[in-house]
């Protein structure tokens, strides 16, 4: 009791700026976390405000006649050498009787997309009948002039300077205004491969390359990972070799992912000989690159059940397999997956051991199995983000926004059976 | 019940991924046309691939791009499924590379030449627009200059532009280039620095009396950090001049023309590099591109011999083709129709033409 | 017989194994009221039974597999003229190309002729044949297999024992996988390395300060001088990885304090799946970002306070890198720090702690191993990050400490030098390996001690 | 007698109850919130209602008037009334979940570290209000210090342990003081003798009595008012609880204690008064001799003798 008044006076003197610290804490506190948070949000804005035209398309209106003289020059429909281009070319020259002189249609010739020749095609495949007739069609127009739809390019530039003639954009403006020009959904960024005209480019080989990878990843990563867990939680003995691979596991989790592409690269293509560009491949090093991530998770998950149980099983005389199949993994089940989705979901967005095999390549037709040559979608956007052509920076934009939904959805199923799993003991 | 169904699917699943990847491996026939090489062609190799593939009944060729050095390499690794069969090269072949490729069996090779590509020298729309001599860029890029007195070369020592020719701006140089796998390279070292370079009399004249001391002169870049090796990313290279208004960038014609409203081309020697002035040979940093084809795969990788046609054919690389219109400079109307006949008729590269 | 319709006879015959070899377990006994004169439960009879049917016939299908197309080509080969087994190794391999290609129906270059065709339909007739013959020999197999099991069923026959171990085995061999991996990984970047510290010593490449791998390509290209002294590599990789721990470390553990410490529920459970997207996010979308939208920023605003700052400065890819690595560094503090006792927490706020002193004061310092640990993690992650820097960094090899300079990484070199040019006898290509095999060694040491520390410091609470 | 007292008690309304909408009369419990052993049980407490025995007390220090506390949904302590005079060791007891240590860490407002607990009723400390906005729980804390259930001193030295309420609170101006001040807490908590000469020796590596003592010396070395004590002795072996036993009769001295605990032979042996807790209601509160000689109320009759519990 002798010291308590100056206690009580010297407790009451640094109250004060003690209070101030304390607030001071809590506001760097919210500060740091306020920084990522913002960080993501201007991220997806920016990304949004990029990549959200890429989802549509600007369309033109033709009414394109079938001509036999054009089609069947020799009487006959030979597919091979029908000049579709030049249906599209008669009926752009309807629309503008006016022009005249070789380079300006040209130019007019070029406010529509190479892919109207190929639609034109695929409709005469499909319905041979429409020779002679007269059809109004919507064909995709020229990235160019799509581009200037959406704004990407400024009409105030000097005609030197711009990718547009002015006598291109009076047609394009007599387009609007007669209402032949208009953007539409654009399906081909979800229908096709990749292509070097931005308007037929599409994501679609890339999600299937991206598909069969991860099809492997899946087969082969979560049955492995969970034994391996399985294992050394339950059965391993404490020796040298249960350390090592224990060591081993942690290790490979965090060694860099173009590591695993260099072994790839030595392995898979030189040594065993499976072809360049192959999504067996990538789907090999995605799955050596999961694997830890899929055991440290089930490993977790299997701590996660509680010894109790296993004592209850085994004192009813359950052997250890049984107790392990019967009652451990059941529950440590939704654990294990959610470690599976979150390694899937990191497989999904790597890029950089898929550089190493040979996935970074131009290739159009969509993949149709795994030994295929493929791309992946991240491989995608690295390969669009460096094509000259402008519209193929929207695309990028939207290719990303594409993967990033995969990725979010995979995340939101993970946070879900991680929210579902979190039972108490 | 339910858990040992579990485990039953676990291992069930591993097994039919197993059988499904060997029996993947046992499937080995290609049937489509692997294509390698310069990241210059690369854009015009795509298209002509991509409208061949749409065109035909054969799959679209696979393109990687990995630079003509790197691309020439594969190339000539050997004749069978597990090489390529084109290789597109930004340069024509070297006499070393036909004798690699001759010793790993890839004997008769098909050279097709397509057309011309400006190497340009650019910067940002809104940087000052400057006029360079080809002397200006070998002084200001090559790794030693010549000192004060014949013979005697020093470290290059200029660090702005103004340091090289005064009536040059004050700024910092700061080039991005490609690294020494790209023809792109190749073409600029030897059209652009080997020709500054010969502006110097007694630099010519060591020509003659050494020609590998001429070359080492001539040939190597600065390693100070004045030129800066961007890879063969050319896109990102225009984007990074259009942020950074200091630095110039040395890339194809085809970049310059699909970024006419981001990046601006300077004169080299007083001519602007433009479509016709690189077209009539008036601008000095012009390269002919090329893609070289084996033979020994013609008829034997389905769709060769369709894919060299389309190449060499008028609607692609016509004064009209649709490979002008991604910015390659086609050649004179003659050359492309002997081209197009030598290329119809396989005819391989003769030893003595290189 | 496709492969997938005889996997599932296969299977079809495992079930039905399985069905066998529990009623013939139930019937030795002499029906389901002497089950317990069994040793086993009749199902492990069954699936031992199953097991036998399926392995064998599934071990000759794989290694079938591999040895079928061998042998067909070699057939092919020997069946063709003397003129055609004569070509050249790689023009035989084209040829037989073409064969397949005719046999898969699949379109083929050149005319038709009838050597050919000839080849082709017996190449198909091998193929049917050889599938036929692996149908029956699996067959046979599965149905012997399954045989003998069914003949081995005793009541004293310790089937549960036997499926057991043929378990364990299985999950033995797939904890291995991971040794493997690693063994792979060491050798497909050792014998390269080694073969370049053959050219380049090790001295040299540890300790020369100028890196410049550009060597000639072809004996008549005049390339640069061709040095390769990691030295800028690594203070290169080290200047990112500060700027980005710089950044990570501070935000992480606030973001990881604040949510532990002062937010409420509803706002952690918001917070702290929305930073974990940043860690989804893959890397290349990030190099995109970097590049494109940060290094611009960055130079915009060096450059106002005066600064000189390259297009691709240490900083744009540094401040990216660490967002990306914010989560991994919160998570594993948030982890360290709920790994105190919550009455040390106690303990400090009921002696009149503020919150703020009790962190600061009490559970930092004790989750200080941890949070240690969970830095290194952090710092090999941001050393092997290889595509933020490959798009957003530069190439240029700078000895440099200046974060508005250009530098270059071990991860950017790799993928220059390897990516571009991929044949195997130049030092240049061979110095990726030696770089590939120190980046696995850094991050090997990187993690072994991350992880001992952080165990270490889990176990002196558990 | 037990009517009387319930008029003593209830004075509910005249209170201001600042901040204080929510509160629900003892009366209007929602039968749900609690999970009761059995009917009858229920019939006596809502039947009674009110705590029996004497919950004031002569020189009252601290005063808790009409407390309730929820957690979430739950009501863990309903309507409590309870006066701790300066110079006495109150001890509270009950079945386990009865709400003894809530109502214990309502006295020094550790339940605010608790995201869902809410506390409403009137709880003052020396005639301040505890739960007042202008008072800083820190401060509070300093007055009214805490000895938990587990012994948890901190990972640092001995001397760092004792000195760490001191320096945060800034109470020794220089290190001769500090020294003095961690020495004489350690002296008062009977542990200098043992740990004089390895004071710069980790906490953590103390006895489990020696390091109960340790935060015991490490609450005394802030010289608060109050100490309060939660099951301080229920991880010791019997010798070291004794010990512990002693000093908290050394220190009733000087300082109001309020224990929880589970024994009721330590009720017994330590405290003045015991307060009986049963599911949140404060049943019954008396003279310690009383309390278990002659208990006024069914259900602590029923504790004591072991038929609950």
């Amino acid at each position: 009791m002798t010291r308590k008044p100056a206690t009580r006076e010297k407790l009451e003197a640094g109250l004060k700026r003690r209070r101030r610290k304390e607030l001071a804490f809590q506001l760097v506190g919210m500060l740091a976390t306020t920084v990522g948070i913002v960080f993501l949000g201007v991220f997806f804005a920016d990304l949004l405000g990029k990549g959200s035209s890429a989802f549509v398309q600007t369309f033109v209106k033709l009414d394109v006649e079938f001509t036999e003289d054009v089609l069947a020059p020799g009487g006959e429909l030979d597919l091979a050498y029908a000049d579709f281009d030049g249906l599209v070319r008669d009926a752009l020259r309807e629309e503008f009787p006016n022009v005249s002189g070789r380079s300006e249609r040209r130019d007019l010739y070029r406010l529509v997309s190479i892919a109207a020749g190929y639609q034109m095609r695929d409709m005469i495949i499909a319905d041979p009948g429409l020779l002679g007739s007269t059809e109004t069609i919507w064909v995709p127009a020229s990235s160019t002039v799509d581009m200037f739809v959406k704004g990407n390019i400024d009409p105030a530039l000097d005609e030197a300077l711009r990718p547009l003639s002015d006598a291109q954009l009076a047609w394009i403006s007599d387009l609007q205004s007669s209402g032949r020009l208009e953007t539409q959904f654009n399906s081909a960024l979800f229908n096709n491969g990749d292509s070097r005209e931005p308007e037929l480019a599409g994501i679609r080989g890339a999600l299937m390359g991206s598909f069969y990878m991860l099809i492997i990843t899946v087969m082969l990563a979560f049955p492995v990972g969970v034994a391996a867990a399985i294992y050394l939680e339950e059965f391993a003995p404490r020796s040298r070799w249960s350390d090592l691979i224990e060591v081993n596991i942690n290790n490979l989790a965090a060694v860099p992912s173009i590591v695993f592409g260099l072994l790839g690269l030595a392995v898979f293509i030189n040594w065993v000989g499976i072809p360049r560009s192959a999504p067996l491949v990538g789907g090999l090093v995605l799955s050596l690159l999961t694997l830890p991530v899929i055991i440290i998770a089930s490993r977790a998950a299997i701590k996660a059940v509680p010894p109790s149980i296993r004592e209850a099983a085994l004192g009813l005389g359950a052997s250890e397999m049984q107790v392990v199949f019967h009652h451990v993994m059941p529950l440590a089940l939704p654990g294990m997956l959610t470690g599976a989705i979150i390694g899937m979901s990191r497989a999904l967005g790597e890029s950089a051991p898929l550089l190493m095999i040979g996935m970074v390549a131009f290739i159009v037709d969509v993949p149709g199995g795994f030994s295929d040559p493929a791309t992946a979608l991240p491989v995608q956007i690295y390969l669009w983000a460096d094509s000259p052509e402008r519209a193929f920076a929207e695309r990028t934009s939207a290719a990303i926004i594409v993967l990033l939904a995969f990725l979010l959805l995979m995340n939101l199923a993970a946070v879900i059976l991680r929210k579902r799993m979190e039972r108490k003991w | 019940m339910a858990n040992r169904n579990t485990a039953i699917v676990v291992f069930a699943s591993a097994v039919v991924a197993t059988v499904l990847s060997a029996s993947a491996i046992a499937q080995a026939g290609r049937d489509y046309i692997y294509i390698v090489g310069s990241s210059t062609v690369y854009p015009f190799a795509t298209v002509v691939a991509e409208r061949f593939g749409r065109g035909t009944e054969f799959k679209t060729p696979k393109v990687e791009s990995t630079g003509s050095g790197g691309g020439l390499k594969l190339f000539c690794e050997g004749v069978g499924v597990d090489y390529p069969d084109i290789t597109n090269a930004s340069r024509a072949i070297k006499q070393s590379e036909v004798d690699t490729c001759a010793s790993n069996g890839v004997a008769e090779i098909i050279e097709v030449k397509i057309g011309y590509d400006g190497i340009v020298i650019a910067n940002a729309i809104d940087a000052e627009a400057v006029s360079l001599t080809l002397a200006d860029i070998f002084l200001a890029l090559a790794k030693n200059v010549p000192g004060g007195k014949d013979g005697e070369l020093i470290e290059n020592p200029y660090m702005t532009w103004a340091d090289v020719n005064a009536e040059l701006p004050e700024v910092r140089i700061e080039v991005l280039g490609p690294p020494p796998t790209s023809g792109t390279r190749d073409a600029f070292v030897e059209l652009a620095m080997e020709g500054g370079c010969k502006t110097v009399p007694w630099i010519k004249a060591l020509k003659e009396s050494d020609g590998d001391a001429y070359k080492a002169v001539c040939h190597t870049i600065r390693e100070d950090g004045a030129f800066v090796e961007a890879g063969e990313n050319d896109n990102l290279i225009v984007q990074k001049l259009e942020a950074n208004p200091n630095a110039f960038g040395i890339f194809g014609f085809s970049f310059l023309d699909q970024n006419t409203d981001k990046v601006k081309g300077t004169s080299v020697e007083g001519v602007a590099p433009t479509f016709d002035a690189i077209a009539d040979g008036d601008y000095p940093v012009s390269r002919p591109l090329y893609f070289y084809a084996k033979k020994a795969h013609v008829d034997v990788i389905p769709g060769l011999r369709g894919f060299l046609r389309e190449f060499s054919s008028e609607r692609a690389w016509g004064d009209e083709g649709y490979l002008s219109d991604r910015g390659l400079i086609p050649m004179p109307e003659e050359e492309r129709r002997e081209v197009a006949t030598a290329v119809r008729e396989l005819k391989p590269l003769s030893a003595a033409a290189h | 017989m496709q492969n997938t319709t005889l996997i599932l006879i296969l299977g079809a015959m495992a079930v039905a194994a399985f069905f066998i070899g529990r009623g013939r377990a139930v019937a030795v006994v002499g029906g389901p009221q002497h089950g317990t004169d069994l040793h086993s439960l009749p199902g492990y009879y069954g699936y031992f039974t199953a097991i036998w049917c399926l392995l064998p016939a599934l071990a000759v299908m794989a290694i079938w597999a591999v040895l079928e197309p061998r042998v067909i080509v070699a057939l092919i080969i020997s069946g063709l003229s003397e003129a055609q087994r004569s070509l050249s190794p790689g023009e035989l391999n084209l040829l037989v190309n073409n064969i397949q290609n005719l046999a898969a129906g699949d379109v083929v270059s050149g005319d038709l002729d009838v050597a050919l065709s000839e080849a082709s339909s017996r190449l198909s007739g091998y193929v049917v044949m050889s599938s036929r013959l692996l149908a029956v020999v699996s067959l046979v197999l599965a149905g012997l297999g399954g045989t003998i099991a069914l003949r081995r069923i005793q009541p004293d026959f310790r089937a549960r024992n036997r499926v057991e171990k043929i378990i364990l085995v299985v999950l033995i061999a797939a904890s291995s996988i991971a040794v493997f991996t690693t063994v792979g990984i060491v050798l497909s970047v050792l014998f390269e390395a080694i073969r370049f510290f053959q050219e380049v010593s090790l001295t040299e490449f540890l300790f020369g300060l100028n890196w410049s791998p550009q060597t000639a390509i072809r004996a008549d290209q005049v390339g640069s001088s061709g040095s390769f002294g990691a030295v800028p590599l690594f203070t290169g990789t080290l200047l990112i990885t500060g700027i980005a721990m710089l950044v990570a470390v501070p935000v992480g553990l606030m973001t990881a304090i604040y949510l532990a410490e002062y937010s409420s529920n509803r706002i952690r459970g918001i917070a702290k799946p929305l930073l974990e997207i940043l860690a989804g996010i893959p890397t290349v979308v990030y190099g995109f970002f970097a590049a494109l939208t940060v290094a611009p920023w960055v130079r915009r605003m060096g450059e106002s306070f005066g600064f000189e700052v390259a297009s691709e400065s240490a900083l744009a890819a540094g401040l990216v890198m660490g967002i990306m690595i914010i989560p991994l560094v919160s998570s594993l503090a948030d982890d360290a720090i709920n790994a105190v006792p919550s009455a040390m927490r106690d303990g400090a706020l009921g002696l009149g702690s503020t919150r703020s002193e009790t962190m600061t004061k009490v559970i930092l310092p004790a989750a200080l191993p941890g949070i240690v640990g969970g830095i290194l993690l952090a710092v090999s992650r941001a050393i092997g990050e290889t595509m933020i820097v490959v798009m957003a960094a530069g190439l240029a090899a700078n000895l440099t400490a200046n974060p508005f300079a250009a530098v270059t990484t071990v991860t950017v070199q790799i993928v220059t030098l390897l990516v571009g040019d991929q044949e195997f006898d130049s030092a240049k290509t061979l110095a990726a390996f030696a770089l590939g095999l120190m980046l696995f060694v850094v991050t090997l040491i990187l993690n072994v001690i991350g992880l001992n520390v952080v165990r270490k410091y889990r176990e002196q609470y558990d | 007698m037990t009517m009387a007292r319930m008029t003593d008690v209830n004075v509910t309304d005249d209170q201001d109850l600042s901040g204080d909408e929510n509160k629900v009369a003892g009366s209007e419990v929602p039968r749900a919130a609690i999970d009761l052993p059995s009917l009858a049980i229920t019939e006596q407490i809502t039947e009674l209602g009110k705590t029996v025995g004497e919950v004031r007390c002569e020189d009252p220090y601290i005063v808790a008037e009409n407390v309730d506390v929820y957690y979430g949904d739950n009501h863990a302590i309903q309507d409590v009334t309870l006066e701790i005079s300066k110079q006495e060791v109150i001890a509270l007891i009950g079945p386990s979940g009865c709400g003894k240590s809530t109502f214990l860490r309502c006295l020094n407002r550790m339940n605010d570290s608790i995201e869902s607990a809410r506390v409403t009723g009137n709880i003052t400390l020396g005639g301040q209000d505890i739960y007042g906005k202008d008072l800083d729980p820190v401060a509070l804390r300093a007055r009214v210090g805490m000895v938990f259930q587990k012994p948890n001193p901190f990972p640092k030295s001995i001397y760092d342990n004792v000195a760490y309420g001191p320096r945060i609170h800034g109470l020794a101006n220089d290190r001769a003081e500090l020294d003095d001040i961690v020495h004489s807490s350690l002296e008062r908590a009977g542990l200098l003798k043992e740990v004089k000469d390895r004071l710069e020796e980790p906490g953590t590596g103390l006895s489990g009595g020696q390091q109960q003592r340790l935060c015991i010396a490490r609450t005394i070395a802030v010289n608060p008012e109050v100490i309060l004590m939660d099951e301080p002795c229920s991880a010791l072996d019997p010798i070291a609880t004794a010990r512990i036993e002693d000093l908290m009769d050394e220190l009733s001295e000087d300082y109001a204690i309020v224990i929880v605990t589970h024994s009721m032979q330590q009720a017994a042996r330590v405290s003045k008064r015991v307060a009986y807790f049963h599911l949140g209601l404060l049943v019954e509160v008396d003279e310690t001799d009383k309390i278990f000689t002659n208990p006024q109320h069914k259900l602590t009759e029923d504790y004591i003798t072991g038929r609950i519990g």
